[in-house]
């Protein structure tokens, strides 16, 4: 053990919370620059613990690698990785993703246009919202093949039923008062669908298309465990782990973390354009 | 008193807009039925302005609800110019002003006063003509681009009006709209709505806590009392058409203010 | 709140009877046009396998050769070869086994082992279910608790809120399954083993939708029943107890739902990097080595079961919770 | 008595009857061992398993074991119990394929995690690459089971001579409807299943008496496997935790078994150590292992054991 | 005239409660600041009753919650019993009715009336005792194990009145209580308060919209103008203490009404 590794690290970790504290209670603490500021410091922190707690404890690369050895590795294998990125989140996720939300959005138009048809889909649809995808995935790439269509058809199978339940969810969010208005107007079904349901249902469809960001991208990971073209992040991160080779896997599940951060942020930004008349995208007043 | 004036009016050969006749409506709630209307008999001819007054509970709301086809009658009958008021909803006879603004926070002011004439099928010139000139009527001029929650709740209530009189309706119902504004505005807009209504001979339907609101405003001024809310009196104003602010001053706006207070009083428990 | 609104304005009927109606008739009738559907869809999903097999029987099939059919249309196979159509409904490993294959499969793991008086034997699904529901419910406990600290610090504290919801965000961008070897490694290697590593997986799911929900949920009142509680000079801690906590309360229970079928779904994960003995996840990946479609989707069911009791008590729970707290009317 | 965990390559299966069976029979008690058994599977890689101090012995592959040395992972073989190779390539002979020549232009299933250095050193002996098109091959990263091939999804998978070939011919296809290259007779076997510890530990005398005594009762086990196959089989179904295995397959994996540790008194045989070595050094551009192992194997362990 | 009314009542040696200097405060919002204070000076003495009026948006709410510590000025001072409102918020001096009535939907109304009661460290008992008299005082008793969705918005908005009367503070800051009330019952609460207010001699700072309610309650009237809001005028009545219902009709109590009718239409852009 290396003891002045441990102690820098927390020493360095204290004082990094010790100076955010101070920015984020300090002036300007409104200000974006402070916001990103804040967790990129925080998360800087967290980085020198760990380095030095690798360091300190000589815990073996094959086990943990420090994040000094990853950020090499990611340096070193930028075009295995970007090759891996475009086969597992473009081709992958974010068809699936998109594919997955049209589905979601026909259907609870559907299933919304009829109360019995909601009363009856819906449960069935939590129920089989609970299947675990492991055990989806080998069934569908058993029907779509080793390449990216399966692992696309897992997605649209993880983000469905989230983007489903929260938009129909959402179509129902209006409030007596403003339902009668439109009564009050002999309004048709359409258009009471697109003055009122629809916009008064966006805060909730997006609810549904953030939560869905973070699982289109896991889900074409995880599908690539079972059967793959050699290339993708999930097909990288399991033969790389059999070869020992860490430092290559947690380069991969670094991509993995910017892109779906990244993913979450832009799907967060439109929805800040979007819905900014909601009280919960509103500042100050 | 009240079935006795009610028949002297259906005496009169006018031509009758709202009828209700032994109206019932009771509420299935998790405890227990509440009856919120009772045997409510009541004509509203066209170009009437009725008032509705009473305690907070008593079923004016309700009332203005089933007229406007937003409630189904658990008992008796109400029609609209002779249709079910599900019909005269078709033909987009009502413009209703709610208790609370209930703008749609998606749009702005302009936005949604043009709500209903979107609705409706106006074409977009006027469609901005109507606007302008309700944005007018409700002293909101240079606030269309706001959002409904950059706006105080007083103003709020104003675009809620000016959304109702965006259209030509032929029949207004308002529930309460000049609650949350100040007294000044408030005759502002009394005095505007008397003008519209005289201009237009708009059949109204009004609910209000106002006492010399009620009486300034209408021809009719029907009082209720609770649970279940029946109809215990109906006062007819035997004021001029044209009425100027300081009508509420004379001698006989005060017999009519006091009628009603009686009327409101036998409502109520107090013993002061 | 928006059901209350509909019930009401959907005339408000309330007995028993009429319930049922409303209830189960649309689900009864959902799940039949289901299973029709996927009766059907079993067709052209089998034929070649279905196909394949008649041929090496000795039976003439149209066109012949297992290599000619590989990238013909199924459909189209199924229509010129609709006296096989059959056969599709009964393979041993099937693309898309038969509803009543799977139902027989499951009754053969779960009741038909009951019967037998078998029902803790490793070949029933009710063992290994219960071996994936410990994990899951103890992850799912740690989850919660973890979860809702980390709201109140979230809510409690500007630097925790800038600091710490991003890297949690980032945190559930990591795929699991990557990762959960690792975690089982490390922690054996000081000494957890058991239960608990997997325990942890599950939580690390559970974690982040009850952090979510209850962030939300600490941050409903609106200014007016703070401001109120500020003119009594109340102090943060009677401020969480008797606003913030009471107004969290719907958001809570909402939120364990997602956080206990996430954390069924963990301890699943979790089960494979323990060498994946036990529990239903051993056992889709049992089904998966050796090819028995019919024993992955029994296992997959039934961890579809287990999921909707557990969501299933909680909305229990929610239910009475709220009940006694007057929030549903 | 002494605790020895074993970390195993896969699932509990007739692969591991010896260790089983040592166990079950009580060989290992009658050595003064308590040893627990762990099986494995698709997410458990042995070597990182014994690196994080979670076994004391793992069965590994020699491909994989030599290049978690390269990775300065210093594994050691102990003892060697499998003598030949049961790995094997399996595809439908209807695609046209008769020789290794013919693959040229095929979608081959290949086993990863490891497990893909035998197939990548036999495609760089053979000069075929790796990277799909009409002159190489189409590498699929093949899950656990036969679906590939029967799907036909590849024109050829990875099959061990014990498992999946049989399930492919439980599926109901013929052996006629096949054709197989072992890597035996294609000349590029590799060492499976061996025992490896970590090399410190061999330092210390108390872990190699402990060694010693294990891998005497091991192999005591495996003997005792190869004569009575049907009991180990059974033995083995008992230890199967899943309840997913089925007689039929134990027992004539157990078969087939026997063939692979025949000819191994579980000392490794050095010509088989070249060979591989050889084998995986000669990978073309992309070799296994890139400098020759030193110190990798052992007899220090077996040469009190089985005398 | 507004800070020569102000210089005479400093003079006078009475007991300052509330105190604001060259008061100022500006909202920070998206689309830019907004002033809703400008230069408020004004002091509140020990006993005063002293009401709010002017038009929507004009800053009344924002003047209350600035005395209650629960928005701070931009500029200039408001001193509290010679604290800051921070300080004597600390020492529970507060009751405070908002405009809506804002009870915890999760509480029982009896619960949510002993809230500031379990906060501030009241015995069981003595809760008790204070819920009946509170409960009693608007009108409720029978009411107390209701949810407050169970009640009408007039029947919320009394336990509200309730909740912040049932604990002793020296000052109650009331916005807009009697807003949502029907006439009847809101002259009943108004005699009530004044009862009240005589019996305690509590310091009241009251916002209404209603000219009459502000001129029946207050020993001041402070009427304000909107953007910024400015105090324009402050009217002492010269009616007694004592003040049965009917001293509405008096013309001494007509004359104050006109004045601060005047002022508040001054602060209006209507031209009629
Ligand atoms: N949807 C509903 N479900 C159950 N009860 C209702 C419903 N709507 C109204 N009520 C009840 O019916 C009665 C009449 O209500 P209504 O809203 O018509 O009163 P109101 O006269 O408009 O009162 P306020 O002056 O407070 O607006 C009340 O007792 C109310 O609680
Ligand atoms: N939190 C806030 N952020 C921005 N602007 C605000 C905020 N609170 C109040 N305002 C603005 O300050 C001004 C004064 O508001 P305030 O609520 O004090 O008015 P008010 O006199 O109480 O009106 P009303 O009679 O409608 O209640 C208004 O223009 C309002 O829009
Ligand atoms: C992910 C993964 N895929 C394949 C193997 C290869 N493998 C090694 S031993 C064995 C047993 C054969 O029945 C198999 C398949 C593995 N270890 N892990
Ligand atoms: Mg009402
Ligand atoms: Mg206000």
């Amino acid at each position: 053990m290396d003891f002045e590794w441990l102690l820098g690290g927390f020493a360095s970790l204290l004082a990094i919370s010790y100076v955010n504290l101070q920015v984020a209670n300090g002036g300007g603490r409104d200000q974006a620059i402070t916001r990103l500021f804040v967790p990129v410091f925080f998360g800087i922190g967290l980085l020198i613990l760990w380095e030095a707690l690798v360091q300190g404890l000589g815990v073996p690369g094959v086990i943990l690698p420090a994040p000094s050895a990853i950020w090499d590795r990611f340096t070193a294998s930028t075009n295995i990785l970007w090759v891996d990125f475009v086969q597992t989140f473009v081709k992958g996720a974010l068809s699936g993703y998109v594919m997955g939300a049209i589905a979601a959005f026909a259907v609870a138009l559907l299933v919304d246009r009829s109360d019995f048809l909601r009363r009856g889909l819906l449960p069935v649809g939590n129920f089989m919202a609970a299947l675990p995808i492991i055990g989806i995935a080998p069934i569908l790439v058993m029907w779509f093949g080793f390449d990216w269509q399966s692992k696309a058809a897992v997605v649209v199978v993880m983000v469905f039923f989230p983007i489903l339940v929260n938009t129909v969810e959402g179509l129902r969010a209006t409030e007596r008062m403003q339902r009668d208005l439109m009564k009050t107007y002999a309004a048709s079904y359409w258009q009471t669908l697109f003055k009122l349901r629809v916009p008064a249902a966006t805060p909730f469809v997006f609810n549904g298309l953030k939560i869905a960001t973070t699982l289109a991208l896991i889900g074409a990971i995880v599908a690539e465990f079972f059967g793959s073209p050699i290339k993708g992040m999930g097909f990288r991160i399991s033969t790389e782990v059999g070869r020992l080779a860490l430092d290559m896997v947690w380069a991969e599940i670094l991509v993995a973390a910017i892109a779906g951060s990244a993913f979450y942020g832009l799907v967060a930004l439109i929805e800040r354009r979007v819905t900014f008349w909601h009280p919960s995208q509103r500042r100050g007043r | 008193m009240a079935p006795l004036d009610e028949e002297r009016m259906n005496g009169v050969a006018q031509d009758p807009v709202i009828v209700a006749e032994k109206l019932d409506l009771t509420f299935q709630t998790n405890d227990g039925a509440v009856q919120a209307l009772r045997d409510v008999n009541l004509t509203i001819n066209k170009g009437d302005f009725v008032s509705f007054i009473g305690p907070s509970g008593c079923g004016k709301t309700t009332f203005l609800r089933v007229a406007a086809a937003l409630e189904h009658p658990t008992g008796g009958t109400l029609s609209v110019n002779g249709m079910t008021p599900d019909e005269a909803r078709q033909q987009r006879a009502y413009g209703y002003v709610f208790q609370a603004a209930g703008l749609y926070p998606w749009r702005t002011i302009a936005k949604n006063i043009k709500l209903p004439l979107e609705i409706m099928g106006y074409s977009k010139e006027s469609q901005q003509e109507h606007l302008e000139r309700v944005l007018k009527l409700v002293d909101l001029e240079g606030f269309g681009e706001k959002f409904p929650w950059q706006l105080s709740g007083g103003m709020q209530q104003r675009a809620s009006i000016a959304r109702a009189l965006a259209f030509d309706a032929d029949i207004l119902l308002m529930d309460e709209p000049f609650g949350a504004l100040d007294e000044i505005v408030r005759d502002h807009l009394n005095e505007q709505l008397l003008a519209l209504w005289e201009r237009t001979g708009k059949t109204i339907g009004f609910v209000t806590h106002s006492i010399p609101e009620a009486v300034y405003l209408s021809t009719r001024i029907v009082v209720m009392s609770p649970r279940p809310g029946r109809i215990t009196d109906v006062i007819e104003s035997t004021l001029p058409r044209e009425r100027p602010l300081d009508i509420r001053d004379t001698p006989e706006f005060l017999e009519i203010a006091h009628r009603v207070r009686e009327g409101l009083r036998a409502g109520h428990a107090y013993d002061d | 709140m928006s059901d209350a609104a509909i019930a009401s304005s959907s005339g408000g009927f309330g007995t028993g009877a009429r319930a049922v109606w409303d209830v189960v008739l649309p689900v009864v009738v959902v799940v039949a046009v289901i299973i029709g559907a996927w009766y059907v869809a079993c067709v052209p999903m089998n034929i070649k396998e279905a196909l394949t097999q008649a041929e090496r029987a000795g039976a003439v099939v149209e066109p012949a050769g297992a290599k000619e059919r590989r990238d013909m249309s199924a459909v189209g196979l199924a229509l010129a070869n609709s006296a096989y159509a059959r056969d599709t409904l009964n393979q041993e490993r099937p693309r898309l086994p038969a509803p009543h294959q799977v139902g027989q499969e499951l009754w053969n793991t779960t009741g038909g082992m009951v019967l037998n008086g078998k029902a803790f034997s490793k070949r029933s699904l009710i063992y290994h279910g219960w071996v994936t529901l410990s994990a899951t419910v103890l992850g799912f406990a740690i989850g919660t608790v973890a979860g809702v600290g980390l709201a109140i610090g979230i809510v409690h504290s500007r630097v925790m809120n800038m600091a710490v919801m991003p890297w949690a965000i980032a945190s559930q961008t990591i795929p699991i399954l990557a990762i959960a070897p690792m975690i089982i490694v490390v922690l054996n290697s000081i000494g957890v083993t058991g239960l608990l590593p997997k325990a942890l997986i599950s939580a690390y799911l559970s974690f982040f939708p009850v952090a979510v929900g209850m962030v939300k949920g600490l941050r409903s009142p609106d200014n007016m029943q703070l401001d109120l509680l500020s003119t009594y000079s109340a102090s943060q801690s009677e401020t969480f107890w008797k606003l913030r906590l009471p107004s969290s309360m719907p958001y809570f229970f909402t939120s364990m739902k997602i956080g206990m079928a996430a954390s069924l779904v963990g301890a699943i994960v979790g089960e494979l990097p323990t060498g994946a003995v036990r529990g239903l996840g051993a056992r889709l990946l049992a089904g998966s080595y050796y090819g028995q479609t019919v024993q992955i989707w029994a296992a997959l069911f039934a961890a579809a079961i287990l999921a909707a009791v557990l969501v299933g008590v909680i909305g229990l729970l929610q239910r009475m919770t709220l009940k006694k707290m007057g929030m549903v009317h | 008595a002494d605790e020895v965990t074993l970390q195993l390559k896969w699932v509990t299966q007739a692969q591991f009857a010896g260790y089983y069976v040592a166990a079950d029979k009580g060989f290992y008690e009658e050595e003064g061992l308590d040893v627990t058994i762990k099986p494995g599977g698709p997410d458990i890689a042995p070597a990182q398993v014994i690196a994080g101090g979670g076994a004391d012995v793992v069965l590994d592959w020699m491909p994989s074991a030599l290049a978690s040395r390269e990775k300065g992972l210093p594994l050691v073989n102990i003892a060697q119990p499998f003598k030949s190779s049961g790995m094997m390539l399996t595809c439908w002979k209807d695609t046209g394929i008769e020789k290794p020549e013919d693959l040229k232009g095929k979608t081959i299933g290949v086993w990863f995690f490891g497990n893909e250095y035998p197939f990548l050193s036999w495609m760089s002996s053979l000069g075929i690459s790796t990277e799909g098109g009409d002159d190489g091959v189409t590498v699929l990263k093949q899950g656990f089971n036969v679906d590939p091939l029967l799907q036909r999804q590849a024109d050829c998978i990875s099959t061990m001579t014990y498992n999946e070939y049989w399930q492919v011919i439980d599926a109901g296809v013929t052996p006629e409807e096949l054709i197989t290259f072992k890597y035996e007779d294609m000349g590029v076997a590799t060492l499976e299943d061996g025992m490896y510890v970590m090399e410190e530990n061999l330092a210390d005398p108390a872990f190699e008496d402990k060694m010693v005594r294990f891998v005497k009762a091991s192999m005591k086990g495996w003997k005792y496997a190869e004569e009575n196959p049907d009991e180990a089989a059974m033995i083995v179904l008992d230890n199967d935790e899943t309840g997913a295995q089925t007689e039929t397959h134990q027992k004539r994996m157990m078969g087939e078994i026997a063939k692979l540790t025949a000819g191994s008194n579980g000392a490794l045989d050095e010509a088989d150590y070249t060979r591989t070595v050889e084998t995986l050094l000669g990978g073309g551009s992309d070799p296994v292992i890139t400098i020759q192992p030193e110190g990798a194997w052992t007899h220090q362990i077996t040469d009190k054991a089985l005398n």
